[in-house]
């Protein structure tokens, strides 16, 4: 940490995990209306958000909030404490959570299901939180561990044999990733005797260079199967689909990034930038993360069902934070970082658009989407303005992220980088555009809309026939408000990507932690 | 003081001859009173024995001339750790004795009694006679008396088949007999003397040579059939399982350590002089225990009959103690010798236990004996304690015979016979645990069964309170050893071989 | 008497001693098998008179004028015990038998041991 | 004369003890063993033990044979092959 | 520092005496409830009573009698022992809750928890054992007074269970007793209470055959592959029976013994020179990872669970193995650690089986719904077997892959590993069906008045035992709990050497 941030025991960061928490209880609490049910949960949501963005002020004022949470032994304790890094993710966590929290109470269907799935998201929310503010690797062990399996539940949320085959999938993928930190951690606890972060990293650089290398390839190994690097992201096409859409956004939005957030905080609070170069492990993860941005693109070229294609999408721009990291330089691992936030949202976005033409239509393919356009002419808005982020048009967010992206390799000469982020952004050109062309422009086919599932996964709306046929339909405002808004920040990160408190500033802040200023 | 008790020596064999010979006196009007009169002679006999096992205590073994007659020309009787046996050896008669009151019921008429009794006092009397004799004339006399009494006695239950096992047992007890009045009459052609001490004084002189070790053999194949150890055992299971089950009880648990006792007096001499080489007659010893241990077990295995059982059990066990004495180490010798205590108190429990089931419900073998348990608690867990005793699981009185002959294996250097012993006790468990299961858990299919009874508590006391030993014997274990153990280490100098 | 280098009483003692033997194991009637018995306690009888005996020896009773050597005493009052305990022995036995028939009706081993 | 009078004894002795194993007839093996105690009565009064003699005389030959007679008279006479 | 006291040896006393109390007087429901609880609780405060001393280092002996002249019947509490005792008498009383409930309208209850109560008495027996005949004779006694309880059923396949059972640790403990005469034979002593009682200059044959008679025999019962054969079969035993077995008395007792061999009768130097942990710790590596993959295929839900309880036990066989000082901390704790989570998920397959009769991993599709009480504690012990943190089984894993690291063993640490996956593997697929599949039937509703999913009295054990999972794994550090005193016995056991956590 830099001398100038000081340590200040605050309760806060607890509170920011524990509010969510506190909905589990309430969403397993019988006997409350739904719309009771549902303002408790927003309103925690909401004060946790507050508190998120209350801790960035604070991490911007130069203070560290700090919480211990327990102490299991006397080297095993579990302690929360907030960096930049870890307030920034944490705000993105807490307000991508509550814009799909808005938009799964529109989403979810009531029934004897509806009850668990937000008891499962909140917790996994909360233990999300925990992640980012953790202070020490058991911390962040323990919680990623925890929502990695809670995710479980709300993967196989439909129950469909689909779902559960997803699940399972899903949840051996994670296991072994969840292993092999373990193993780090361990690892990395025998070598070091502590597991506190620290910016600049604590691993002993005089370790035998075989454990070291031992303990970093379980991280990215390990956190790689989250953040889905290829060849560890099989579990990522068949999750997102399987999961209701409000999940899927958090899902690929912050959940996945988990694991690209593990890998940072391993390289540069674990390990430390300068350890990292000399191992010489930053060339193979600069392969792997281009191969991931790659091979994530192509794929996505080739999905026919918009979420599959989303998902892959997802896999490929997690490349882009593993690029960054391995490339260990501060103006790119601020691009990185800041990349971070903006996917969440631009994803988010994504997915919530495809879960109400889903919800609306019916229509999960991308043949089914012709036309939509018309009649939902907000939500496919908003689903462009997205996907333009994603491929890098100025001014949206996905664009600073770029630009800081690519500044930050010709800072340190990595041309090479720099062709596969451009390679990546036309990619996503080419696997988004299209969608949004079949949107708006393809000639409609009469009752392309009416997908087979459609009649009962809508619920209430009941769609009709071809959409563009039966004039603008769009989905409530519980659902549409939260695509819009999340569309919204996608846009406004992009304009106001200089201001304070806005995810540039707190990156930088976080890079500084981690390079020293150098 | 001292002279006060050794006095007592001839009259504690004395006592039960005479209280023998005057049984049918006694009861001649009240037949029934036998019983009684036997358990009040076995009781003095045993104040007697007491007042010798102190003096034991206090003084060390000591010797009575009969008649006064000095030796080695007079007639011996030594009191020495050996002879402590006779104590334990009284006991278990006065536990066992009122059990046969009622068990007899069922067995032989009430004008029969008196006979009954007398053999018993008879047989108590010749034991006690074999302990603490100090001459091998004597030990052989003795051992005619307890031999005669027995056979008598197997027959006592009078129908054809006791007769017939019976005789048996008669032709084959007769004939180890006569070996053992041969070897007695080569002893004293060789030293001219019959007195132990004096005998043993003299092979030193006389040395070694053929004549010597067929004495000795002769005894040891005389002893070894008393003893009923594979393959000489075939007279024992058919006469312990058909006589009635107080019999049964004395002889499985006591008769058969004559040829112990005997083996061991055989040894004080033989070891004493010091003029033959053992080593492979202890080594035939070993394995014929080893093998003994095992076949005992084998043949029990297949029994139905649950006193056929124990008796075939009973040939296991002498097995054990005769590995012991071949080991020829102090602690297996030791473990050896406590063993010939506790088998005959583990012995008399399951016995007991089994006539007092035998008794209740006339039925003897497993199959038909299903679910007793339920009926009669209190005896079938007795039965599970003198069966897990008996296998040497801890911590009951089996137990500790069991460690201390293993340990003597591996003292002695014969490891793979500590295997064998513990590894073949294992093995009489399984018919142990057939017996417990049909007992303890499976359905009755006898009505009998079913309306059965606890026995009567003139039965069922002596089986609790013998049962109740088992145990404490096992937690107790040193009591035993503080006997025999100096007895073992004054014997073994001249031993080891 | 020496016979091939033998003492021929101790040749007798063997050959009586294997008679009886023969008799108890491979006769089946019961009182062949006694009668077995018996020879077979004779003939441990005859060797410890015999291996008592001293040569040239006087019987060992006290007559005034007569001086050692005697023959042993001791050797003749065992044999004089064992006589009467085989008498017991074969009392005792011959009752067995008494009952044996009684019962079975059979005093033969092998019939015997075909009955349940 | 003594070694003449030995061997004629020894062998009625195995004589008889043969004799006795091999007769079917129970109670002529029963008198033939009679015979063979008094036989070996003889041998012992020669031996230097006249009072073993005398007490094998009448409890050997005498109150065994009796027991034996009683016996046969109350089960059966034959031997079965 | 040792201090003679009696509580060593009355707190196995008492449950003793429970049990002929049990016995004479057990007819009556309500005096054999009185007196089996007043003595769970008795004994559970007399060996809390220790606990404090412990923690300051002190060691309770008593010296009850001399066994056979030069060994006594001893009791001594050091720390390993109060440590043992501490989780049998604290599940004593849980089981005994459970089993209350659990054996409703059973036959035979007598016989039952008179027994149950003589196991109890026997394993703090053997916690306490001062000396390894001390240990052999309750070692023993346990596994006498365990078969009337595998048999309980008394049907055919609970006779052979039992029989199975009686063969595998009777030969066990011949073994067992062969080695102790051996170690008697060479060393002259039986006591526990040094850090290792052989010396190097035996020769390495005969310290061999000790230590391989030892192990084996140990090894039986802590079900150390090819020896836990009887294991799965003794499943037929009535739930709170199988709990005991598995979780606390019988298997543990058999980890107790292995680790007592390694730490107390050889000690670690002469072993560290020996090697003969080595094809221990492999042996243990291969059951953890073979039956683990066995308990995959089981649908039985109690025989996954006993495969699974294989698999851990070699955990504790492992640590020991190990030979080093958070190894030996990881292989103690877990005896508490997975004490309580395998008696949690036992409790709850008993609690399915009572409730709804189900027993296979097949049938209980949605059943969460139903007892979801019961599911959630389920679903913590099997995080805790996975070694999710928060949870009592991180704690063991966390030490033993130190442990291993410590030992230059990483391969161990592959093990860890690959049997967490396992462990995921079987369990969780029991979670999900009872959580995400839709039930096959409706599960039969809860009886009028009725205000939980199964009866209080299985319940609240459960609850409890799954409380205690959590609580032993965020709060290790706190005095008094298990781990504090693991590290008093570790300290015990390295002596001088080694890095105590």
């Amino acid at each position: 940490m830099s001398p100038s941030v000081g340590v200040v025991v605050s309760w806060w960061p607890g509170i920011a995990v524990a509010l969510p928490l506190v909905g589990v209880a309430v969403s397993a609490a019988t006997g409350w209306s739904e719309r009771r049910r549902a303002s408790v949960l927003a309103g925690l949501t909401f004060g946790s958000l507050l508190v998120a963005l209350g801790l960035i002020r604070e991490v911007l004022a130069g203070r560290m909030p700090e919480v211990h949470l327990l102490h299991m032994t006397a080297q095993l304790w579990m302690v929360l404490r907030v960096d930049a890094a870890g307030a920034l993710y944490g705000a993105t966590v807490a307000a991508l959570g509550l814009l799909a929290l808005t938009y799964a109470f529109g989403y979810v269907q009531p029934g004897p299901r509806r009850a668990r799935f937000f008891a499962f998201f909140m917790a996994c929310l909360a233990c999300t939180l925990g992640v980012a503010y953790a202070g020490n690797l058991l911390t962040f062990l323990v919680f990623y561990e925890a929502f990695s399996v809670l995710t479980y539940a709300l993967v196989v949320h439909e129950q469909t044999p689909a779902a559960i085959a997803a699940g399972t999938k899903y949840i051996a993928y994670i296991l072994v990733g969840g292993s092999l930190v373990l193993a780090g951690v361990l690892l990395t606890f025998f070598l070091a005797g502590d597991l506190a972060f620290v910016g600049g990293g604590f691993l002993p650089v005089d370790a035998p260079r075989g454990q070291l290398l031992t303990a970093f390839w379980c991280f990215v190994v390990g956190f790689g199967v989250k953040a889905a690097l290829v060849p560890l992201h099989g579990w990522v096409p068949d999750a997102h689909p399987a999961a209701p859409a409000p999940f899927s956004a958090v899902l690929s939005g912050v959940m996945v990034a988990a694991g690209a957030f593990g890998i940072m905080r391993v390289v540069f609070d674990v390990v430390g930038v300068g350890l990292f170069t000399s191992l010489g492990v930053a060339p193979w993860l600069t392969a792997i993360a281009a191969v991931t941005i790659l091979v994530g693109a192509l794929l996505a070229l080739g999905q026919e069902d918009l979420k599959r294609r989303l998902a892959y999408s997802t896999i490929s721009q997690m490349g882009y934070l593993t690029l960054a990291v391995s490339l260990a330089g501060s103006g790119v691992m601020a691009g990185g970082l800041v990349h971070l936030v903006h996917h969440a949202f631009m994803k988010g976005t994504l997915f919530f658009c495809a879960g109400l033409w889903i919800h609306v239509t019916g229509a999960r393919r991308l043949g089914e989407l012709r036309g939509v356009g018309a009649r939902m002419p907000l939500t496919t808005a908003a689903f462009t303005l997205a996907a333009l982020g994603m491929i890098g048009v100025p001014p949206l967010s996905g664009f600073v992220s770029k630009w800081w992206l690519g500044v930050g390799m010709l800072e340190i000469g990595a041309g090479a980088a720099l062709a596969v982020l451009l390679a990546g952004a036309l990619l996503a050109a080419a696997y988004l555009l299209p969608v949004v062309y079949a949107a708006y422009f393809a000639p409609t086919r009469p009752g392309a809309a009416t997908g087979a599932g459609a009649a009962s996964r809508a619920g209430g709306a009941t769609p009709t026939g071809d959409p563009a046929s039966r004039g603008a339909r769009e989905a409530p405002w519980t659902m549409l408000g939260p695509t819009l808004a999340a569309a919204a920040l996608t846009l406004a990160f992009g304009l106001g990507s200089h201001l304070r408190g806005f995810p540039l500033q707190l990156a930088e802040r976080a890079v500084l932690a981690w390079f020293g200023g150098g | 003081m001292n002279a006060g008790w050794a006095e007592a020596l001839p009259w504690t064999i004395v006592l039960p001859m005479v209280g023998a010979v005057l049984t049918p006196a006694v009861a001649a009007r009240r037949p029934r009173l036998a019983g009684t009169w036997a358990w009040g002679v076995l009781l003095v006999a045993s104040a007697l024995a007491s007042g010798l096992v102190y003096q034991l205590a206090t003084t060390g073994p000591f010797s009575y001339d009969v008649g006064g007659w000095a030796q080695p020309y007079g007639i011996e009787l030594r009191f020495d750790h050996f002879s402590a046996w006779v104590l334990p050896l009284l006991l278990l008669f006065v536990v066992i004795v009122p059990f046969s009151w009622r068990y007899l019921d069922h067995v032989m008429p009430d004008e029969r009694r008196p006979a009954f009794y007398a053999l018993l006092l008879l047989n108590a009397g010749g034991m006690i006679g074999f302990c603490v004799t100090g001459d091998f004339f004597n030990l052989f006399v003795f051992t005619e008396v307890v031999s005669l009494s027995s056979y008598a006695l197997v027959a006592v239950g009078g129908r054809g088949l006791a007769a017939f096992a019976a005789l048996k047992y008669l032709f084959i007890g007769a004939v180890s007999s006569l070996l053992m009045l041969f070897a007695t009459a080569q002893l004293f052609a060789l030293t001219g003397s019959l007195n132990m001490a004096d005998v043993a004084g003299r092979l030193a002189d006389v040395g070694g040579g053929p004549a010597v070790m067929v004495a000795f053999a002769a005894y040891a194949v005389s002893f070894m059939v008393k003893t009923a150890m594979f393959p000489v055992h075939v007279w024992l299971p058919d006469a312990h399982a058909i006589a009635p089950s107080p019999v049964s009880a004395v002889l499985s648990g006591m008769v058969v350590k004559i040829g112990i006792i005997g083996m061991l007096r055989v040894y004080q001499v033989f070891f004493a002089a010091d003029v033959l080489e053992l080593g492979a007659f202890n080594q035939t010893l070993v394995w014929f225990g080893a093998i003994s241990i095992v076949m005992g077990a084998f043949f029990a295995i297949f029994q139905d009959d649950i006193k056929l059982m124990l008796a075939y059990s009973t040939i296991s066990n002498i097995g054990y103690i005769v590995l012991g004495l071949g080991l020829a180490s102090p602690y297996a010798v030791i473990g050896a010798s406590v063993h010939v205590f506790n088998h005959a108190l583990i012995k008399a429990t399951l016995f007991l236990a089994a006539g007092a089931i035998i008794h209740q419900t006339g039925l003897r073998t497993l199959s038909d004996l299903r679910g007793i348990a339920r009926r009669m608690p209190q005896t079938s867990a007795a039965m599970a304690v003198g069966a897990v005793s008996i296998v040497g699981l801890p911590p009951t009185a089996g137990f500790v015979c069991k460690w201390y002959i293993a340990l003597g294996a591996f003292e002695s250097g014969q490891a793979p016979f500590g295997f064998a012993l513990v590894f073949g006790a294992l093995f009489i468990f399984i018919y142990y645990v057939r017996m417990l299961n049909a007992f303890y858990f499976q359905e009755p299919v006898h009505d009998v069964v079913i309306e059965a009874n606890e026995a009567p508590w003139s039965m069922r006391a002596p089986v609790i309170v013998l049962a109740t030993l088992c145990l404490v014997l096992g937690v107790l274990g040193g009591i035993p050893l503080s006997f025999v153990e100096p007895a073992v280490l004054e014997l073994l100098p001249f031993w080891g071989n | 008497m020496l016979l091939f280098g033998l003492d021929l009483d101790y040749v007798l003692v063997v050959v009586l001693f294997c008679v009886g033997l023969y008799m108890l194991v491979s006769k089946s009637n019961l009182l062949k098998k006694l009668l077995g018995l018996n020879v077979m306690e004779t003939a441990v009888f005859a060797f410890i008179v015999t291996s008592g005996m001293i040569e040239g020896g006087d019987p060992p009773i006290l007559v005034a004028g007569t001086a050692a050597p005697y023959a042993s005493p001791i050797p003749q009052a065992m044999v004089l015990t064992g006589i009467v305990v085989a008498v017991s022995v074969t009392a005792v036995a011959l009752a067995l038998i008494v009952q044996i028939h009684a019962h079975f009706g059979t005093i033969e081993v092998d019939e015997l041991k075909e009955l349940p | 004369m003594s070694d003449v009078f030995d061997a004629v004894m020894l062998s009625l002795l195995i004589a008889t003890a043969v004799s006795v194993a091999r007769a079917r007839d129970l109670l002529a093996a029963v008198v033939i063993f009679s015979l063979y105690s008094l036989t070996m009565t003889l041998v012992w009064q020669h031996r230097g033990a006249p009072d073993v003699a005398m007490t094998e005389a009448a409890v050997g030959a005498g109150v065994t044979t009796v027991l034996f007679l009683i016996t046969i008279a109350r089960t059966t006479r034959r031997e079965k092959p | 520092m040792d201090v003679v006291d009696a509580r060593p040896i009355l707190a196995p006393f008492v449950s003793f005496l429970c049990a002929g109390l049990v016995f004479a007087v057990g007819r009556s429901i309500f005096w054999r409830r009185f007196f089996t609880f007043l003595a769970a609780f008795i004994k559970m405060g007399l060996v809390l009573s220790m606990l404090p001393g412990t923690l300051r280092g002190v060691v309770y002996v008593y010296d009850f009698v001399e066994f056979t002249p030069g060994i006594g019947i001893a009791f001594r509490a050091d720390a390993y022992g109060m440590f043992f005792a501490l989780v049998s008498s604290t599940l004593w009383l849980f089981t005994t809750i459970y089993a209350i409930g659990y054996m409703q309208g059973d036959r035979d209850r007598v016989r039952f928890f008179g027994f149950f109560a003589l196991c109890v008495s026997t394993t703090v027996g053997v916690a306490f054992a001062e000396n390894l005949l001390t240990f052999f004779l309750f070692y023993e006694t346990l596994t006498i007074c365990t078969y009337p309880l595998v048999v309980h059923a008394e049907t055919p396949e609970a006779l052979r269970a039992g029989r199975i059972y009686l063969t595998y640790t009777l030969i066990g403990g011949g073994f067992a007793l062969v080695g102790a005469v051996m170690v008697n034979a060479v060393a002259g002593t039986l006591t526990l209470s040094q850090p290792g009682i052989l010396s190097g200059d035996l020769g390495t044959p005969t310290l061999a055959i000790i230590f391989t008679c030892l192990t084996i025999g140990f090894g039986v019962k802590a079900g150390i592959m090819p020896l836990h054969g009887w294991l799965p079969i003794a499943m037929v035993a009535p739930t709170p029976v199988s709990a005991l077995l598995h979780a606390v008395a019988v298997v543990k007792v058999g980890a107790f013994g292995v680790t007592r061999v390694i730490y107390n009768v050889f000690g670690v130097e002469l072993l560290g020179v020996l090697g003969f942990t080595v094809p221990l710790a492999f042996l243990a590596a291969f059951t953890i990872v073979a039956s683990s993959t066995i308990a995959l295929t089981q649908d039985h839900l109690k025989r996954r669970l006993a495969y699974s309880t294989i698999s851990q036990l070699s955990y504790i066989v492992l640590g020991a193995a190990l030979l080093t000082p958070l190894a030996a901390t990881a292989a103690i704790i877990h005896v508490a650690n997975q004490a309580f989570a395998k008696i949690t998920m036992f409790f709850v397959v008993g609690a399915i089986a009572r409730t709804t009769g189900k027993k296979h991993v097949s049938e209980i599709d949605g059943i969460a719904a139903r007892m979801p009480i019961s599911m959630a504690a389920f679903t913590i012990a099997a995080l805790s077997f996975v070694g999710v943190p928060l949870t009592a089984g991180f704690i063991t894993k966390w030490y033993l892959a130190l442990g291993a690291l410590e030992a230059d063993a990483w391969w161990f640490v592959l093990v860890l590993i690959v049997s967490a996956l396992l462990n995921a593997g079987y369990f969780f697929p029991i979670v999900h069906r009872a959580y995400f599949r839709p039930a096959k039937e409706p599960w039969p509703t809860l009886e009028e008045g009725r205000r939980f999913e199964t009866a209080k009295t299985l319940l609240f054990p459960i609850v409890i035992c799954a409380a205690y999972v959590l609580l032993l794994g965020v709060t290790a550090e706190v005095p008094g709990m298990p781990f504090s005193i693991a590290q008093v016995a570790v300290e015990s056991f390295f002596a001088g050497g080694g890095v105590v956590p």
